[in-house]
């Protein structure tokens, strides 16, 4: 019997098209944006404010990058930003001149994030609480850590981080700025598992449709549990970079991060859902935010009409980019 | 070891066939938590302090169920927040001590909060814009508007036949707030519980596309479910500007959180397709019973925040064991 | 003496809450069998299934493999053991490609230990090759058809050389082509002295590929028996548990007058210059070979697809299909092949779903009126024979005939005017089909118009008055009464001649 | 120098010693000497709530007095550190002539103002500890401390260093909250037993605002069956303390507040019948002064590297002086604003 071709709708050349729309329209946004950013003020490419940007950045960019593995499996993360408070209250105690506290230093702000998102992890997949639930609740406890050690060990955790260790992360590396590799090596890495590793595909797997992939044979609860991980430390890196570049801890400093990180996130075309997404959305998505904020501030406008402006571009930004991007 | 797993095992079991288990969590979770209170502090317990804690989640619970509403649908509303911050501002600007103005202001604030959430509606269903970000973005702005409107500074006050429904009781026992609170519930339980927009809002968040191709208007229901979400938000901002009685920006702040926090206790996932007004309710009754417990604990505020994530960790992880075991 | 079996199944009880799936079933399966399991939907097959799979644990009873006792707690410990399955419903990841999850969790890597991507796209090609399809390795699943998708499902389990594959229904979506390179494939794993568990309502294709055949009814073993010492009639008369006659109601005539339905020229990108007429009364058949445009015409007359060109019309007027609720506001109704994402909110329960199409009917003032809602899908879920133990249980916790029956009963009692239907009785048992096929008689009878399209084509033949044939998008034939037989519908779907 | 543009166009309030006690060592101020018109920055850590708002209102007046001064920019940190930096830096980047500050936090902000002198940028900051010794040119500073104190120590002679209190704070971690909260604990242990006999029942943060304290201290009343005195940072939550006490039932007992005129207002009402009360002061002309130290140093003119500000504390008696009946609840009454101005802004519409 003769067999008719099936007519299948997708060519990998589409299937190409499709994977990377998303992310080529939220780049050309933000191409857009740079380019009415320096049309509007000439301060905005100076190297200094380029410089200041990115090491503006840095922090969020690490949250988001793990933000965007918990988003994928359609998990969340709440808690991020008192890590980063967390990891600053303490590294104030122990950051030194000496190159032993600044291993030390750094084996505490990963070890902290990782062990946070353990217990996050654990949480979810062993408690089956929801995601949102469980670290808003670490959320709540780990700031309250924070504020237990600014309060109560003054004496030890007191006065400033050696300036040598913020030029670490704060200098610059010949005529490029520190920050942007703090930015760029976990990016290139984030996006090299995402996309190359078997355990990012699973990732996906996961947020696609997570019973499918249990049935699969997949160990899904790791998966789940390793992402939350992945976050806790990002967060950990985060707060390190946040202690190295304000050279002190403070136990609210990042209170913000969780909420902008996944704003980040989404922006950058991962849905809440799980399963679609990319590291490099992320990035347009943190750099959207960051210039953002940093435009209306060279445009010297005021705070109130900054709320509204900053709402309406964000809106419009994705607006554009869902009409295209989704409409099939 | 053995023997005590297989009890815990044959008594979940029990507990599954039992009619108890048609009993929503987030109501032995509450009542977990009161009794935790009784402990803690008698007298807080007491029934006059239980029925004020309805006073004192009042608002907090009429933006919760607009929450629900959209949540069910399987959206988000990120804008509730600053929606009771310009009901407040603007209410308490527009009447200004004067009684007689009371209704008409109070009509117009719920319009205009009718009018934000259709905004978020239109850019959701029409424009699709994720939710996530639409209400952020529609956030920024009306807290900017409520900024602008009031100069930063807001003045006028509250007259005291607005302030009764905020502070006031019926009959010297009953919280008005409460009375408001009940009348809003049964409406909001009415119209998701027994009318046919109810009915398709859930099977929107269920299965969308299946809904749609049963003729289901999705865009339609979608876009009434920010309304009504920025309707309960207003009222919310109403209801607490009767109890603060003067126009602040400092509110609002927990509102956000809280307001999903309460539904996802309550029962309503993320996922949407399901959720409840009395568990709604319920999580928001919770919150308020947790914030009497931890008042009553008297800690400082690190130990606070310590005790407030360790008493919802397990207070979540134990009803998520008895449903799912 | 017979050889140790492969598998043997002892005395395996499970109960759900309010269903006892399964009560002591025992039978063995040896290497190198196609092992047939059949009974009514609801009757434990798929459940029985997903305990080898190590989704369900027994409530009772145990499983030897080659005579040693096993236990599976997970997916993973039944793979690790060689058993492969291809489940009834599709479990396949939407935002990923073929490829990936073809060979999910079980990727080629690089000697980095990253994914090698050429090697992953290259094997799954291999094994679509094997089945003779040119799906691409690398389209999304989101973009595939139903039948792609389950040829997918299928890729995927045997892309695991196992030595026991289950197959829940792989059949239910494919066409008589596809389903032949299906068993050119178990043929050679048998060769290889796997086993395999076949379950299919089809009971033409039970018998021409299986070795042994199991009966299950109501959760009970009824029994396990050579193929060869059995007839159609006799799994039937076990299954059912009654003789079944007459099929096939008798053929209607179309009552004539103004058409229901008319198209003249219909186009868009799938679909060339189509024109047809449904009359009141009149059952009419689209059949094709999948791919061909059948699907497409039947979704864009509910208004899923869009018409660039040509006219619908409706009783004589002319309509604009842009949403479905155009075409429901006309009195259609439509019944889409993938029930799991365009028929049902699986969360929900049976009256939930029932009642969805229906509200305004069971509603006053906007309020949804109870009784009359629960007395209505009560009664069609009786006559349908939907096995759940009260229209409260939520859809996704039925059995997939089962599933299958309450999209059917939420358009049987929506009192549609025409109703198009694509692959109405996918995965439903023989005897339920009966009832079914009476349905759809009864209904066209009393005046409505039905439009259907399945893949089975004795079920086409069977209850259609006139059947049209599409090819590349076009229709190739009209046959009618006597002239519409099997091969004239496949001369005219392949256009090969002679 | 012989003109100064401040006393030119306005009245001189750095050198006021009834505002400002000049202390630290007098600072050379040539290097950053520039010609007008400038463009100044002035970051506020939020405008959430009246006092904040306030200080907004009394440095545009001032701002509008000079002719030299072709823009303020004020912007809000909203509370947030990480927002506060970024803003620091993204003033550096627009070119401010001079940059004043209310940190969020102290420490965490150092390298951004470092950066800013290296710019050459000057920078003053007020309202909020001090965060290095020569980050900034000058510091204006009401003592939080001594702030949190003399409402301690009011507290404590009233209880006569016995009984429990319930303490309502801003937000931990924020300077300014911590520091009061701290001279409250000096307070209490400058008591004879050391603070024996003081009991604190029960501690929350109400950030300063109306609904959160008359909340907080509502479920500390149904927990608490004894409280003798209420020691609150000030903001609206004394105000939402009294409304709690009176709608449970409970006789009012001797609270701290700060000068915001609902509180005060809700005070005076009651001090016939007996209520006891205090209120420090933050001031929100501290703005204008800081302003003015900015022009100052622009000009190359000399100032302190520290002012230590004046503040009143209102008690019963002097409560007269400064309550605004006329004015919202939102009005801070220690304030510089022109009766115009203040009236445009706070006057009750039905007054
Ligand atoms: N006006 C409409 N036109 C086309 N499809 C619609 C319309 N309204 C709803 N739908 C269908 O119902 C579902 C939800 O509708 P909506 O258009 O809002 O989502 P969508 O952005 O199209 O989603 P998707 O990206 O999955 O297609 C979709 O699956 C969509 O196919
Ligand atoms: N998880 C579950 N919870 C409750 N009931 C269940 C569950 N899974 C299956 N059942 C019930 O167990 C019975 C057997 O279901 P099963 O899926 O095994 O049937 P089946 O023989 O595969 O039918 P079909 O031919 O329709 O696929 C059905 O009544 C079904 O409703
Ligand atoms: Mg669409
Ligand atoms: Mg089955």
């Amino acid at each position: 019997m003769t067999s008719m071709p099936l007519t299948t709708p997708t060519a990998s050349r589409t299937r190409w098209l499709k994977n990377w729309r998303d992310v080529l329209l939220i780049w050309t946004i933000l191409l857009v944006l740079v380019i009415v950013a320096s049309l509007a003020s000439d301060r905005f490419l100076t190297p200094f404010n380029l410089e200041r940007v990115t090491a503006q950045l840095a922090a969020l960019a690490l949250v988001a990058i793990g933000q965007t593995f918990v988003l994928l499996t359609a998990g969340i993360d709440l808690s991020v930003g008192s890590v980063v408070s967390l990891v600053g209250t303490l590294l104030v105690g122990i950051i030194t001149d000496s190159p032993e506290s600044w291993v030390l230093g750094t084996a505490v702000a990963v070890g902290v994030g990782a062990l946070v998102g353990l217990v996050n992890g654990l949480a979810v997949t062993r408690l089956k609480v929801s995601p949102f639930m469980v670290t808003l609740a670490t959320l709540s406890i780990v700031q309250g850590i924070a504020l237990f050690v600014f309060e109560r060990f003054k004496d030890v955790f007191e006065g400033s981080i050696s300036r040598n260790f913020g030029e670490v992360f704060t200098g610059n590396l010949g005529p490029i700025p520190i920050p942007l590799f703090v930015i760029i090596i976990p990016v290139g890495i984030a996006a090299l598992v995402l996309r190359q590793t078997p355990f990012g595909r699973h990732i996906y797997a996961l947020g696609s449709n997570e019973n499918a992939t249990r049935l699969s044979g997949m160990a899904t609860d790791r998966v789940k549990l390793q992402v939350y991980v992945i976050s806790g430390l990002m967060a950990g890196l985060a707060g390190l970079y946040t202690s190295a570049r304000t050279l002190s801890g403070n136990p609210l400093i990042g209170e913000n991060l969780a909420f902008e990180s996944i704003t980040a996130v989404v922006l950058g075309g991962v849905s809440l859902m799980g399963g679609r997404g990319s590291i490099l959305g992320t990035l347009a998505g943190v750099l959207i935010i960051g210039i953002l904020s940093n435009m209306l501030n060279l445009l010297r406008v005021p705070s109130d009409y900054q709320y509204v402006l900053r709402g309406a571009l964000l809106v419009l930004a994705v607006m554009l980019y869902a009409r295209r991007g989704r409409s099939a | 070891m053995t023997t005590a797993t297989s009890i815990t095992a044959r008594l979940i079991e029990q507990y599954r066939r039992s009619p108890l288990s048609r009993v929503q969590p987030v109501f032995f979770a509450l009542v977990g938590m009161v009794i935790l209170l009784a402990i803690v502090s008698p007298r807080s317990a007491e029934p006059s302090n239980l029925i004020n804690m309805v006073r004192q989640g009042g608002p907090l619970a009429l933006v919760a169920i607009g929450q629900t509403v959209v949540m069910i649908s399987g959206g988000l509303d990120l804008s509730v927040g600053s929606v009771v911050i310009l009901a407040d501002v603007m209410a308490a600007q527009m009447i200004s001590g004067d009684e007689s103005k009371v209704i008409p202001v109070v009509l117009l604030v719920l319009a205009i909060g009718a009018l934000v959430g259709l905004a978020n509606g239109v850019l959701v269903v029409l424009l699709r814009v994720t939710p996530f970000i639409a209400t952020l973005g529609m956030n920024f702005i009306v807290y900017g508007a409520a900024l602008l409107y009031s100069g930063g500074a807001p003045r006028g006050d509250i007259p005291p036949n607005m302030r009764f429904w905020g502070n006031g009781f019926i009959a010297e026992v009953i919280p008005a707030a409460a009375v408001v609170l009940l009348i809003v519930a049964l409406i909001a339980w009415f119209l998701i519980s027994r009318t046919v927009f109810g009915r398709r809002l859930t099977a929107i968040g269920a299965n969308r596309r299946a809904a749609y191709l049963s003729g289901v208007s999705v865009r339609r229901v979608t876009l009434l479910a920010y309304v009504f979400s920025g309707l309960m938000a207003s009222a919310g901002g109403l209801l607490l500007v009767a109890f603060v009685g003067v126009g602040t920006l400092e509110v609002g702040t927990d509102f956000l959180l809280g307001s999903i926090a309460a539904s996802v206790i309550g029962g309503t996932p993320f996922e949407g397709g399901k959720g409840t007004v009395a568990g709604t309710i319920a999580g928001v009754l919770f919150l308020m019973v947790l914030y009497s417990v931890l008042t009553a604990l008297a800690l400082p505020v690190s130990g606070r925040r310590i005790a407030e994530g360790v008493i919802i960790l397990v207070a979540v992880a134990l009803y998520a064991r008895g449903r799912s075991g | 003496m017979m050889p140790t079996p492969l598998l043997s199944i002892e005395n395996i009880s499970k109960s759900f809450p309010g269903v006892r799936a399964l009560m002591d079933v025992s039978f063995a399966v040896q290497a190198g069998e196609v092992h047939a399991l059949v009974g009514e939907n609801g009757a434990g097959k798929s459940t029985l299934m997903k305990i080898l799979a190590g989704v369900y644990q027994p409530d009772s009873g145990g499983l030897h493999w080659q005579g040693q006792s096993i236990q599976l707690r997970s997916p993973a410990d039944s793979q690790r053991l060689g058993i492969s399955i291809i489940y009834q419903e599709f479990n396949l990841l939407p935002d990923l490609t073929v490829a990936e999850n073809v060979l999910l969790n079980r990727e080629p890597r690089t000697r980095l230990g990253l994914v090698d991507w050429r090697a992953l796209n290259e094997r799954t090609r291999q094994l679509l090759h094997d089945l003779e399809t040119d799906i691409d390795p690398q389209a999304l699943v989101q973009d595939l058809s139903v039948a792609q998708q389950q040829i997918v499902e299928i890729v995927k389990a045997l892309a695991i050389d196992a030595r026991l594959l289950i197959m829940d229904e792989p059949t239910a979506a494919l066409n008589p082509t596809e389903v032949g390179h299906l068993f050119g494939v178990i043929e050679r794993l048998k060769a290889r002295g796997s086993a395999v568990i076949f379950i299919s309502h089809r009971l033409d294709e039970v018998f021409t590929i299986s070795d042994t055949v199991t009966v299950l009814k109501d959760g009970q073993h009824i029994s396990t028996s050579p193929a060869a010492d059995l007839t159609r009639e006799e799994v039937v008369r076990r299954m059912v548990g009654r003789q079944l006659q007459d099929i096939f109601p008798p053929r209607l005539q179309a009552q004539g007058g103004t058409p229901l339905l008319e198209v003249h020229g219909l186009s868009n990108d799938r679909l060339r210059d189509i024109n047809l007429q449904l009359q009141a009364g009149e059952i009419l058949g689209l059949a094709g070979l999948e791919g061909h445009g059948q699907r497409e015409l039947a979704r864009a007359l509910f208004g899923i697809e869009p018409i660039h060109r040509g006219t619908v019309q409706i009783d004589g007027q002319r309509v604009y299909l842009r949403h479905p609720e155009d075409a429901m506001r006309q009195g259609v109704a439509f019944l889409s092949d993938d029930r799991k994402m365009e028929g049902l909110a699986l969360t929900l329960g049976v009256r939930e779903n029932v009642a969805l199409p229906n509200l305004n009917r069971f509603s006053r003032f906007m309020m949804v009126q109870h009784e009359d809602e629960r007395a209505v899908c009560g009664q069609i879920v009786e006559t349908m024979a939907v096995k759940t133990p009260g229209i409260e249980q939520p859809v996704r916790l039925l059995s997939g005939g089962n599933q299958q029956k309450t999209v059917l009963s939420k358009w049987l009692i929506s009192q549609p005017r025409i109703l198009i239907f694509v692959e109405p009785t996918r995965g439903i048992d023989v005897g339920a089909k009966v009832e079914i096929y009476r349905l759809i008689h009864q209904l066209a009878h009393d005046g409505a118009g039905v439009l259907m399209v399945s893949s089975d084509l004795l079920e086409l033949l069977g209850l259609s008055s006139r059947v049209l044939v599409l090819r590349e998008g076009a229709i190739a034939a009209e046959l009618a009464g006597a002239a519409a037989t099997e091969e004239s519908v496949m001369l005219a779907a392949t256009g090969v001649h002679g | 120098q012989d003109t100064d543009i401040v006393t030119e166009h306005s009245t001189d309030y750095l050198n006021d010693e009834t505002l400002a006690v000049q202390e630290g060592e007098e600072v050379d101020t040539s290097a950053y000497a520039k010609e007008g018109p400038y463009t100044i920055g002035f970051i506020n850590w939020s405008t959430a709530n009246s006092w904040t708002v306030q200080i907004d209102e009394e440095i545009k007046h001032e701002a509008t007095l000079y002719p030299e001064i072709e823009e303020l920019i004020t912007v809000s940190s909203d509370g947030d550190v990480n927002k506060q930096i970024t803003q620091i830096e993204d003033m550096i980047s627009l070119g401010v002539d001079a940059l004043l500050v209310i940190p969020v936090a102290t420490e965490p902000i150092i390298p951004a103002l470092e950066l800013a002198k290296e710019q050459g940028i000057p920078v003053v900051v007020f309202a909020s500890a001090p965060p290095g010794e020569d980050t900034q040119v000058t510091t204006l500073w009401a003592d939080q401390v001594l702030f949190g104190r003399l409402q301690g120590d009011f507290l404590m002679e009233e209880l006569g260093c016995a009984g429990n209190i319930i303490v309502l704070n801003g937000l931990a971690g924020i300077a300014t909250s911590d520091l009061r909260r701290q001279g409250l604990q000096e307070a209490i242990e400058a008591c004879p037993d050391g603070g024996a006999g003081v009991t604190v029942l029960a501690e929350e943060d109400a950030l300063w605002a109306y609904d959160q304290g008359k909340l907080a201290v509502e479920r500390m009343l149904a927990a608490f069956p004894e409280i003798d005195g209420v020691w609150s940072q000030g903001g609206a939550m004394t105000q939402g303390a009294i409304d709690a006490f009176e709608a449970a039932g409970r006789p009012l007992v001797p609270m701290t507040g700060e000068d915001n005129n609902g509180f005060m207002l809700a005070w005076q009402e009651r001090a016939a019948d007996g209520f006891e009360a205090i209120a420090a002061s933050e001031p929100t002309w501290q703005s204008r002064v800081a302003l003015q130290a900015a022009l100052r140093i622009l000009q190359g003119i000399p100032v302190n590297s520290f002012y230590r500000l004046q503040v009143p504390t209102i008690t019963s008696e002097t409560l007269e002086q400064y309550v605004r009946p006329e004015y919202s609840d939102a009005y801070w009454t220690n304030s510089l604003l022109p009766k115009e101005v203040a009236d445009e802004i706070y006057m009750e519409a039905s007054s």
